[in-house]
């Protein structure tokens, strides 16, 4: 009863602040908002159980990606504008995503039940093969290091790319020497 | 300029030591709680962003410098990535951790877990201070009373 | 005890054993490595060295595999469902060695094409990304697992995204485009992102060969249906399907030319091969759900591609433009391919898929040739060079027939299986003969969009102050070993055609090839 | 369709409703607005809803979050385990992995914006296409070719 009552309130806090995000013109705000959407996001994340999510979520968007867009916007301009054109097409295109997932919805199992394909197929396999297997209380760890480890490695594989890919837009490779410089 | 933000520089001094010793917890207990490379590599690199910040970007170039950073951030990848190519010398699938400990397969597994977040939480480091160097490197272009 | 059992079971692995995933973990690998080094004098040979052996690795799994059956390589040493798989077939290994040809044959022409566009103190940061890219879209179809897909996918985007950027010294619109790309590239990866949330629900399973397993077991009900669309549509962005192809154009004509070569001949082809995999082996297309899909909704938009994206490539006055709306038509021909639904449409998709991919790889390099010598790729920058440079454009000319299909190069191949695809399926719908008619008669337009550039080239007055002289020999081998193979192909057809029929055979089985055996690679 | 308006498939999957509804609220603002940044926003918001659906799938009425109790030497204490419910932590994986990806993409996307301002002096959408729409147009002028010779 009392996590009905925490999602409830936690959903409808975080459509009121992705409503003040569609609205608002000053980014300063906006991205504020946006840091408070995700720290309710992690609070929803751990109403799910999902504790290492809320964590990274809290980390993430509410710190790394709030600075990196405080840092933006301080590179930028402060204020949006509100678009010129009609705001009919992006309807569109929200509403027929938004009924073909609905039409999707139909035949999910419902929250939170037992006999839902995923808590019977490979799911419990992972509870009950950790202890054993690799013997580590966190079954996240678990399977993010060793069951799906080659995820995991794609993860930091497209950190990196990101890091790369921001040095080539905004900076450039350092060398321990910058005399030695190939820059011809 | 030495005494602007006077409490902001002391609080600073005293948060990095702590955020970087919260970072290690994250770091080489996630395998029993919450947490892991990404997360403690996220808190790494949030202490030196906010000592960036608050001294300079210069200051936190003297202590942690920029070939240094980029260097770090594929040396992460590479950990990672060894230890995979560890594991495929030694004779098992690539990152089969039991390849470490082949008589206590759990024991290989711990091994090889806290070797591949340690990779993770390098390269995540890096990248993050690498990317906040890059973006407060550039000139800015409004001013403070414009926010 | 269980433990001394653990190790009677494990026998040890050699390196042949490694194949498959060394075919994406040695150019995983050389992307760090570049930045360590970090000089600018080791990126380039250390970039080549690691395409080649990934090249070399692709065509030992081809060998292994073109007579059917596949290779699993569990990763971590755990079984699938728990574990990932890499999962390697006749059709995989196709795709796989289709970029891995391309990968190495575009970097000795990329040395000096990033060296004349590129400033010098980036190209160390540029071949890491170059090879990050050839990582992702190697493993995002050499994977068996759906999740692992979009891992690989994401790398390959997100350096994709930064690689069209550096067109920027040239030109700031590679910003923008870069920028678009990034934000219907995300869109199209979180699509297919809920998709695989919804196939997960209805399954609880995300390797390719179980969930097809299950989905065939339980029947698609509608959670399934619409997973279904949104891994097509997410899909969908990354192949730039008919509608969905907004970025193409912009991010092919604004970045780098290397990156364009690059790009244009494997970027679209792997998010295709996983469409593929999606449509065939992991919905079986004999539920009427995915059917309807394809006649429905696939055909006509392949059709409507065809011929739109060939009207708008013949009034272009930018080779580099209009070799982009090319390349969305010609992926209309691939997803027709597709829609057929039979064997020989499947073989045609993928020949054209092979076919394209190094017509249009040698038509980009020939513009970036052309930049490299007149500073642009305008019809009025570039007139009159056929004279002043023969050897390179007579690479052009092979490249061009064998985009529109004349009878002597590897084009006519895929197309000409395509008209009799569409055949044999107009004995029993009659609709077919219009999609035949309409391949010949898109190729029409082809011809008349490639004869611009051949009249350009050839029939007009040059620039007098440029100087008649050839291509550098590092840009000129890689165009002729391209255009070699297009007029070889073209002649020797058994080869390619085998390979792609047993490729399109494994696909039309369904569920990843299952019914073939696992070929065991110690044994050989 | 009717099942929909049923109470007990109403409280069953009310929560794939809302976040479809935040969702969409993401897609929207990436789809309507112009500004650059405030796209990157919508783009999170799309994303961070789409990790809750995921992070719903695995979730067990009653159960906790995947962490096992431990026995004195630091082992999973296998016995004391089996009395607990636990929910699904593949999601809770898949969605770690995403959420990188996604902060990857934030800020790759940031810092094209910056280089956007830089050589547009704008970051909305609108006025950036219209740049454009002029330098095409320059071009195609500049670069005109004499069609009419041709056949």
């Amino acid at each position: 009863m009392i996590d009905t009552f925490t999602n409830t309130v936690l959903f409808v806090m975080l459509v009121l602040t992705a409503l003040a995000i569609v609205r608002m013109e000053r980014l300063f705000a906006v991205v504020m908002l946006s840091s408070v959407f995700s720290l309710l996001s992690a609070l929803l994340f751990v109403t799910l159980d999902a504790v290492d999510v809320a964590f990274t979520e809290a980390a993430v968007g509410a710190g790394i990606s709030t600075v990196l867009m405080l840092g933006t916007i301080a590179l930028t301009k402060p204020v949006a504008k509100t678009p010129r054109h009609t705001a009919f097409v992006p309807l569109i295109v929200v509403c027929v995503t938004g009924a073909a997932l609905v039409y999707g919805t139909l035949d999910m199992p419902a929250f939170g039940s037992l006999d839902a394909p995923a808590q019977t197929h490979v799911g419990p396999d992972y509870l009950s093969r950790t202890p054993t297997d690799i013997d580590v209380p966190n079954a996240v760890t678990a399977i993010l290091g060793s069951y799906r480890g080659f995820d995991t490695l794609g993860e930091t594989a497209v950190v990196f790319t990101a890091g790369i890919g921001v040095l080539l837009l905004l900076s450039g490779l350092r060398r321990r020497r910058e005399d030695e410089d190939d820059e011809i | 300029m030495i005494f602007h933000h006077l409490i902001l520089r002391v609080v600073t001094k005293l948060l990095v030591g702590t955020i970087i010793l919260f970072a290690l917890y994250v770091q080489f207990h996630g395998d029993f709680s919450p947490g892991g490379g990404f997360q403690a590599g996220v808190i790494m690199a949030v202490a030196f962003i906010l000592y960036g910040i608050v001294f300079s970007l210069e200051a936190a170039k003297k202590v942690f410098p920029e070939w240094l950073v980029h260097k770090l951030s594929a040396l992460g990848v590479l950990i990672y990535a060894g230890t995979g190519i560890a594991t495929m010398i030694l004779g098992y699938d690539f990152l089969d951790y039991d390849a470490f400990s082949p008589l206590h397969p759990t024991h290989g597994q711990h091994w090889g877990l806290l070797i591949i977040e340690f990779g993770v939480g390098v390269t995540v480091t890096g990248v993050m201070v690498a990317i906040y160097y890059a973006f407060a490197g550039r000139p800015p272009c409004i001013s403070d009373e414009e926010w | 005890m269980a433990n001394i059992a653990h190790m009677a079971e494990h026998t040890a692995r050699d390196l042949i054993d490694h194949l498959p995933l060394l075919q994406v973990m040695v150019p995983f690998c050389t992307a760090p490595v570049i930045i360590l080094f970090g000089s600018r004098s080791f990126a380039w040979p250390l970039a080549f060295i690691s395409s080649v052996i990934s090249l070399i690795i692709s065509i030992m799994l081809m060998m292994i595999v073109r007579e059917g059956g596949y290779i699993s390589y569990t990763l971590g040493g755990w079984a699938p469902p728990l574990g990932i798989e890499y999962r390697i077939d006749a059709t995989n290994a196709f795709v796989l060695m289709l970029i891995s040809t391309i990968g190495t044959v575009v970097l000795p022409f990329a040395y000096t094409s990033i060296k004349n566009e590129i400033r010098n103190r980036d190209h160390t940061l540029l071949y890491a990304c170059w090879m990050l890219c050839f990582t992702g879209l190697l493993g995002m179809v050499a994977t068996g697992d759906a999740f692992n897909v979009f891992v690989f996918l994401e790398i390959s985007s997100l350096s994709t995204y930064v690689l069209v950027a550096q067109g920027a010294s040239k030109d700031r619109r590679a910003l923008t485009a870069a920028y678009d790309y990034l934000i219907m590239g995300t869109i199209g990866a979180t699509f297919f992102v809920i998709g695989l949330g919804m196939l997960y629900m209805a399954t609880g399973t995300l390797n390719l060969a179980d969930l097809a397993d299950r989905i065939a077991d339980q029947g698609a009900n509608r959670t399934v249906r619409s997973g279904f669309a949104f891994v097509i549509v997410g899909m969908g962005l990354k192949v730039a399907m008919f509608p969905l192809h907004l970025w193409l154009p912009k991010a092919y004509t604004f970045a780098p030319s290397a990156v364009t070569v690059f790009l244009s001949a494997t970027a679209t082809k792997a998010a295709l091969y996983v469409v593929m995999r999606f449509v065939f082996s992991v919905y079986n297309p004999d539920f009427s759900f995915a059917k309807n899909t394809l006649e429905i909704i696939f055909l006509p938009l392949a059709i409507i591609a065809m011929f739109s994206a060939s009207f708008v490539a013949v009034f272009q006055v930018n080779m580099k433009k209009m070799l982009a709306y090319s390349s969305i038509a010609q992926v209309g021909y691939m997803l027709l391919g597709i829609a057929i639904l039979n064997e020989a449409g499947l073989t045609a998709s993928l020949l054209h898929m092979f076919n394209h991919g190094f017509a249009k790889a040698l038509l980009f390099m020939g513009a970036g040739v052309l930049v490299l010598k007149t500073g642009g790729s305008f019809y009025l920058q570039i007139s009159g060079m056929g004279r002043k440079m023969p050897i390179t454009s007579g690479a052009i000319v092979i490249g061009g027939l064998s985009l529109i299909g004349v009878p002597g190069t590897a084009g006519f191949l895929s197309k000409w299986l395509l008209v009799q695809a569409a055949l044999e399926r107009s004995a029993d719908n009659s609709l077919f003969l219009v999609v035949a008619l309409s391949i010949v008669l898109s190729s029409l337009l082809a011809v008349v969009y490639v004869w611009r550039i051949f009249e350009v080239l050839f029939l007009r007055e040059a620039d007098v102050s440029i100087p008649s002289s050839e291509a550098p020999i590092m840009m000129l081998i890689p165009m002729w070993i391209l255009a070699g193979s297009c007029v070889w192909f073209g002649f020797s057809t058994d080869l390619l055609y085998d390979v792609a029929n047993q490729a399109a055979l494994n696909l039309l089985e369904g569920s990843m090839g299952m019914s073939g055996s696992i070929l065991n690679l110690g044994m050989n | 369709m009717g099942k929909f308006f049923e109470l007990q498939f109403l409280t069953g999957h009310i929560h794939y409703m809302l976040f479809i509804v935040l969702m969409m609220t993401g897609l929207f603002i990436v789809v309507d607005k112009t500004n650059l940044v405030k796209k990157i926003i919508g783009l999170n918001i799309f994303q961070v809803s789409v990790f809750m659906f995921y992070v719903s799938i695995g979730k067990v009425t009653g159960g906790t979050a995947p962490i096992f109790p431990m026995d004195s030497n630091y082992h999973v204490d296998q016995t004391a385990m089996q009395t607990i419910l636990y929910s699904n932590p593949l999601p809770h994986v898949l969605i770690l992995t995403a959420i990188v990806v996604g902060i990857a993409t934030t800020s790759l996307g940031l810092a094209l914006i910056v280089r956007i301002r830089e050589s547009f002096n704008t970051i909305d959408e609108e006025d950036i296409l219209q740049i454009e729409q002029k330098m095409t147009r320059d071009d195609n002028q500049k670069y005109k070719y004499p069609y009419k010779d041709i056949l």
